[in-house]
């Protein structure tokens, strides 16, 4: 059984589709990319296997446990967790604040302070936020905005996490730094990442297969050179 | 300690320092105190009582102050505090007046609420208060002791008196609207089984809201009953808009009465002739033969003021100065024989004669008004009425 | 400096203790005001201060409170009919909590003040269908109990404002104010812990509101559930600064003297001058007397 | 029953109606462009009827005048809280960052300035004063000329800012910043001129009804709080900062009151105004009268 299992799923938004009878199968350790065009469905699949939008139909299963119907929070304690397209720090808290709020209830059981300290420590780390873990989460750059978002959801000590276009806004060299981060979050620590990404290059380097969805609907999957070889996605994104 | 507190009344009092003999200021004032509602829902009751309180002062002082039984004059000095509309604070304050201030005196704040939660403070400090406009069955729960109420507006009797005045008139069909604030669901309690038993029929009763904006509803069904008599329990705010919509809806009842707020000088203002005919509480009139100092008083209160007294609390607020002079020039100002002094005596007020058994006042009768071509006559009961009562005559 | 609010709320206690000994009945009415608003406050700040929600509806928590207690005075003792008001504040608060806190920003401030405007009009019907018509009680007991039970109060508040702020569940309210949906995706069971802060901040007003009740004793709705008292704590709590606990002591201290003082050396103007006093320290002085004082400190 | 369909309930649902339309027009635009939570709106209300009682007691000058005269005062006041307050507040960000919670202490702050103001400087004796009290019967529904006058100006006032706001050039870039701030003010909407002018009519319009409410209620220093709450209940009714939505609401609430206070009894009215804005802002709290904008 896959390590996230989304089986069926639709949304309908009143007359609109938003996701058609939607399957995907996330192994774990990979990185899974989500493709599309605006509209494609992308975020809402992103916040009905979150839990903050519930499915029409179809089931989400995440490590053998269901998480249809559960609430975010509840879903972020099994081990799930992700992150905004825009961003949303909890401005008026420090960087570490920030990570601390995680820690405290991300986990799903009681730490002691000291093991809060410890994770809030290594999720800094692990993002090359260490130097800047006393200014307001509202005082960081963009850049640094989206690498608290990732540090927000590592300290949560979720196994999988969902990047929603943690790159968009991002100049050249700040999005090699985030690949290089996340490559090393995942060799380093063996997390499985979704990820949502409209920077195409960023998109098919990092991950080892990609799922295509144009209007709610799955069109195309496969390994990134499959999915940059197929005729319906270079039809329908590419051109 | 008070110093600030007496630079303000300084101000007020220095109009009077030039009107008054030189020889009574060189002693000690008699300091009097005093919480009222300056802010808040109380508020615009509250002059009707604070401005017989500086009348009286006025007059007392240009007379050369406030007797003493040894026949010595000393000029008076209030020291009052807001109470906000809010009887946590009129407790507060007075325990201040006594303990802190020092006050010599003490005189009532406005409202039934004021002086219910004011009586166990009288009794802990062994201070005499004449109360004046607090009319409830309730007072007569309060321990006799260090507090009195002049007023004879006390909704039992007046629910008894109003069903003989209303049979006497001839009344067989009324209709009752009445505020859910206390007093008014009182006096309705009251009335009720008392028209009964005069055999007057109830035909519409209804209870409203305190912030009701609009009657029209109710007053339709009263039309519509067309009852011999209206009576609305009213507080000021709402008898402004039952005389405007009544006037509108062209009530024909002969009797029509307003509980609270025709006696005030603006509800005539503003309702001018449609007023005229309206039956209200109060038992006191400026026209009365039988209470000569009830003209001088209303005189006195319009040069002062420019705009007449209210019947029910003005007057009862002058009548409580009235009983503590007369108490202090018998007994002097030591709490105790003062308390003896009120709790026994008998006063001479613009109401009348006054007399106290526990802490009623036994001898005023229990009477209403009528709005007589702009007057408030006084119509009921027969001994003491000072005109007839004339059924409504339209709006 | 971090324990600057439990020093204080002690400093308070050890003043309250001395008062009875040297203290007029005045002064000890004085105290028990300025203790009354500190725990209202104090208590008010569980919910608003942490979680930003605005309540402008505090005072029916207080007139609940002093209902349930002026329905049981005479039948049981007077600190079990104060347990039974907070008691009674707290069940309201989690029955009305869930509809109430889904409604946020300027909606829930005028949720609140509506909320309680319609529990006092029912309670006034209720009162006027049961035949009642104010309720006096008797034999309550001396000003200088009353006072002790609200300097309780009060340091019971400020305990339990300092607790939260301190503790996990602190730390998710914080996480609310600044971003519900980002607090909840990362594991904070946001309408749990709202609804918690809801109930934890209405509990010590259903005591006061017996207490000053108990104090006045006369009871009428209209008085019970006076939106003022709602307006009157929001007032403070801002001008007192809710970054932190110490906050609503110093706005309940600064605002109850300064009251007192206007109140008996400027009766006709003191009104004025407080509401003045509002504008510029919300104009300058935005983030209270406690940023005011933190400032200050840093600076010297 | 035939109460109900009587024109003289009619009657009374839209004097009261649109009483609460208007006071609640004034309200609604503030906090619309400038989303202050305007506690002090009904003691503006109180100024108009103070304008008007003096205006006729002193110079027997008839509240028809005094319209405009309490307009324009109300306005100045305005400008003066706008220019004096606001401006300020708006510009510093830590305070404009918690606008409401701000603006509901400062304006806490003038109204209890006003009310004392006014207390002090006219006592807080009740006043009244009497005008165009014939009443007039026509079709059976007896209306006196006061509550007519009433009805015709709220009304009117009403219903022509609401069709200005739809074809005037200035209640474009006031619908806009209402709608969007940021986005109005790039494309060249004057900010800070919409909002004086926003502040200084919205407070015209509380004094216009502050005149008309003296001709029929008593006027106190105190008067003004009950029609802050009736103007919340409004807007909220209605919708925040939807002024077309507002006015129906108005109308909708005098309705409310006198059918349901017939329906059911006059006790209920307060029950059922509160439980109608609860309900409304628990169910729907964009208002009854606006499309819901989901995101």
């Amino acid at each position: 059984m896959a390590f996230l299992d989304i089986k069926g799923v639709s949304k309908r938004f009143g007359g609109l589709m938003a996701l058609s009878d939607v399957d995907m199968q996330v192994e774990k350790g990979e990185i899974f990319g989500l493709m599309g065009a605006n509209g494609a469905g992308k975020t809402t699949l992103f916040s009905v296997i979150a839990g903050h939008v519930a499915p029409t139909t179809g089931e989400v299963v995440f490590d053998g446990q269901r998480l249809t119907g559960l609430s975010p929070s509840r879903v972020c304690r099994l081990g799930l967790c992700r992150t905004f397209q825009i961003v949303r720090p909890f401005a008026g808290l420090s960087v570490a604040e920030n990570l601390r709020v995680a820690a405290l209830y991300g986990s799903g059981r009681k730490l002691t302070s000291t093991e809060v300290a410890a994770v809030v420590d290594d999720a800094l780390e692990a993002v090359d936020l260490t130097d800047r873990r006393d200014l307001d989460g509202g005082q960081l750059t963009l850049s640094g905005q989206k690498r608290l978002e990732i540090a927000r959801a590592l300290a949560t000590g979720a196994r999988l996490v969902m990047l929603d276009e943690v790159m968009a806004g991002l100049n050249p060299t700040e999005i090699s730094a985030m690949l290089t981060t996340l490559e090393r979050l995942r060799t380093e620590r063996g997390l499985t990442f979704v990820i949502v990404e409209h920077v195409i290059g960023a998109l098919m380097t990092l991950s080892d297969r990609i799922l295509v969805l144009d209007h709610g609907e799955r069109i195309a999957f496969g390994t990134p050179e499959e999915i940059g070889n197929h005729d319906r996605v270079a039809e329908v994104y590419f051109g | 300690m008070k110093g600030p507190t007496r630079l303000v009344n300084a101000a007020l009092g220095a109009v009077m320092a030039t009107m008054t003999a030189g020889a009574a200021f060189a002693q000690d004032p008699i300091t009097i105190g005093y919480s009222i509602a300056r802010t808040g829902i109380y508020a615009a009751a509250a002059p009707s009582q604070e401005n017989p309180y500086k009348l009286w002062q006025k007059q007392v002082n240009a007379e050369g102050g406030l007797e003493l039984p040894d026949g010595e004059r000393r000029p008076v000095e209030f020291v009052s505090y807001d109470d906000q509309s809010n009887p946590a604070n009129t407790v507060r304050i007075y325990e201040k007046l006594i303990t802190q201030d020092d006050v010599d005196l003490l005189a009532a704040p406005w409202g039934t609420p004021m002086h219910l939660a004011l009586a166990p403070v009288l009794q802990r400090y062994k201070m005499p208060m004449v109360g004046n406009t607090a009319a409830s069955v309730q007072l007569r729960n309060v321990a006799p002791g260090y507090i009195w109420f002049p007023t004879s507006a006390i909704p039992d009797a007046m629910g008894a008196e109003l069903a003989k005045m209303m049979q006497a008139e001839g009344v067989e069909t009324a209709a009752l609207l009445a505020n859910e604030l206390p007093y008014s669901q009182e006096f309705r309690s009251f009335l009720i089984p008392a028209l009964e038993e005069v055999g007057i029929e109830v035909t519409v009763d209804e209870s409203y809201p305190p912030d009701v904006k609009d009657m029209t509803s109710m007053l339709v069904e009263v039309r519509e009953a067309a009852p011999d008599a209206v009576v609305a329990m009213t507080y000021p705010a709402d008898s402004f808009l039952f005389a405007g919509q009544a006037r509108e809806l062209g009530i024909e009842a002969p009797f029509v009465m307003s509980l609270i707020g025709p006696t005030i000088d603006a509800y005539r203002k503003a309702n001018g002739a449609g007023a005229n005919g309206i039956v209200s509480s109060a038992h006191w009139s400026s026209e009365a033969d039988a209470w000569p100092k009830g003209q001088a008083f209303f005189d006195a209160y319009v040069a002062e003021f420019g705009e007449e007294p209210d019947a029910l609390d003005s007057a009862l607020a002058y009548m409580s100065m009235e009983i503590l002079q007369q108490a202090v020039a018998e007994a002097g100002l030591d709490p105790e024989v003062l308390r003896g002094a009120i709790a026994e005596g008998t006063f001479d007020t613009i109401n009348g004669e006054v007399r106290f058994d526990g802490v009623q006042n036994v001898v005023t009768p229990t009477g209403f008004v009528q709005i007589q071509d702009g007057k408030i006559e006084l119509v009921w009961p027969e001994a003491v009425k000072t005109a007839d009562f004339a059924p409504k005559q339209g709006w | 400096m971090k324990n600057i609010g439990l020093i204080l709320g002690v400093a308070l206690a050890v003043v309250a203790a001395a008062v009875p000994a040297f203290g007029t009945p005045y002064m000890m009415g004085v105290v028990f005001q300025v203790a009354m608003w500190i725990a209202l406050a104090q208590s008010w700040s569980m919910l608003s201060a942490t979680t930003g929600y605005l309540s402008l509806g505090h005072a029916v928590f207080y007139g609940v409170g002093a209902y349930v207690c002026v329905l049981l005075t005479g039948t049981i003792p007077f600190e079990w009919a104060l347990l039974a008001g907070a008691v009674a504040a707290a069940v309201f608060a989690a029955i009305v909590g869930l509809p109430v806190l889904r409604v946020r920003g300027p909606y829930f401030v005028i949720l609140t003040y509506g909320l309680s405007e319609l529990v006092r009009h029912v309670v006034m019907r209720i009162e006027s269908a049961l035949g009642s018509f104010g309720r006096m009680i008797f034999d309550v007991p001396r000003t200088e109990v009353l006072m002790w039970w609200m300097v309780g109060l009060a340091v019971l508040a400020t305990l339990g404002a300092y607790a939260i702020r301190h503790s996990r569940f602190g730390a998710g309210l914080a996480a609310i104010r600044e971003d519900e949906v980002a607090a909840e995706t990362v594991g904070v069971p946001v309408t749990r812990l709202k609804l918690f802060a809801f109930i934890a901040s209405a509990i010590i007003p259903g005591a006061v509101g017996g207490l000053a009740l108990l104090r006045t004793s006369y009871f009428e709705p209209a008085q019970a559930f006076d939106p003022v008292i709602s307006f009157t704590i929001v007032t403070m709590a801002l001008v007192g600064g809710t970054e932190t606990v110490r906050g609503p002591i110093l706005g309940a201290l600064g605002f109850a003297l300064l009251s007192e003082l206007l109140w008996s050396s400027l009766p006709q103007l003191y009104m004025i001058v407080l509401g003045l006093t509002l504008i510029i320290f919300i104009l300058f002085v935005p983030r209270g007397l406690s940023g005011l004082f933190g400032r200050l400190g840093r600076a010297g | 029953m035939d109460t109900l369909l009587s024109g003289q309930m009619l009657f009374a649902a839209l004097v009261s109606g649109s009483l609460y339309a208007l006071v609640a027009l004034g309200l609604n635009l503030v906090y619309g462009t400038l989303r202050l939570l305007n506690i002090a709106h009904g003691d503006l209300v109180m100024i108009g009827a103070y304008t008007a009682f003096w205006m006729i007691s002193l110079f027997a000058v008839p509240p028809i005048i005094s319209l405009v005269v309490a307009a324009a005062l109300c306005a100045l006041l305005g400008w003066a809280v706008y220019v004096g307050l606001f401006r300020r507040m708006l510009a510093k960000p830590e305070l404009a960052k918690r606008v409401e919670a701000n603006s509901l202490i400062l304006f806490y702050g003038i109204s209890v300035i006003l009310q004392n103001l006014a207390a002090l400087a006219f006592t807080s004796t009740s006043r009244g004063y009497q005008y165009l009290d014939t009443v007039i019967t026509w079709q059976g529904v007896s209306m006196t000329g006061n509550r007519l006058l009433t009805l015709g100006i709220a009304a009117a006032i009403c219903f022509g800012t609401i069709l200005f706001l739809r074809f005037h050039l200035f209640g474009w870039g006031l619908r806009a910043v209402i709608q969007r701030r940021e986005a109005a003010q790039v494309v060249g909407v004057n900010l800070n001129r919409v909002q004086l002018l926003t502040i200084c009519g919205g407070f015209a319009v509380a004094g216009v009804a502050g005149v008309l409410v003296s001709m029929t209620e008593q006027i106190t220093p105190f008067m003004g709080f009950p029609f802050t709450i009736v103007a919340f209940v409004v807007i909220i009714i209605g919708g925040l900062g939807n002024i077309g939505a507002g006015v129906l609401a108005g109308f909708c609430l005098g309705l409310v009151e006198t059918y349901g206070i017939a329906l059911t009894s006059p006790g209920y009215r307060s029950i059922l105004i509160y439980g109608l804005f609860v309900g409304v802002l628990l169910i729907r709290p964009e208002g009854i009268f606006t499309k819901a904008v989901r995101s």
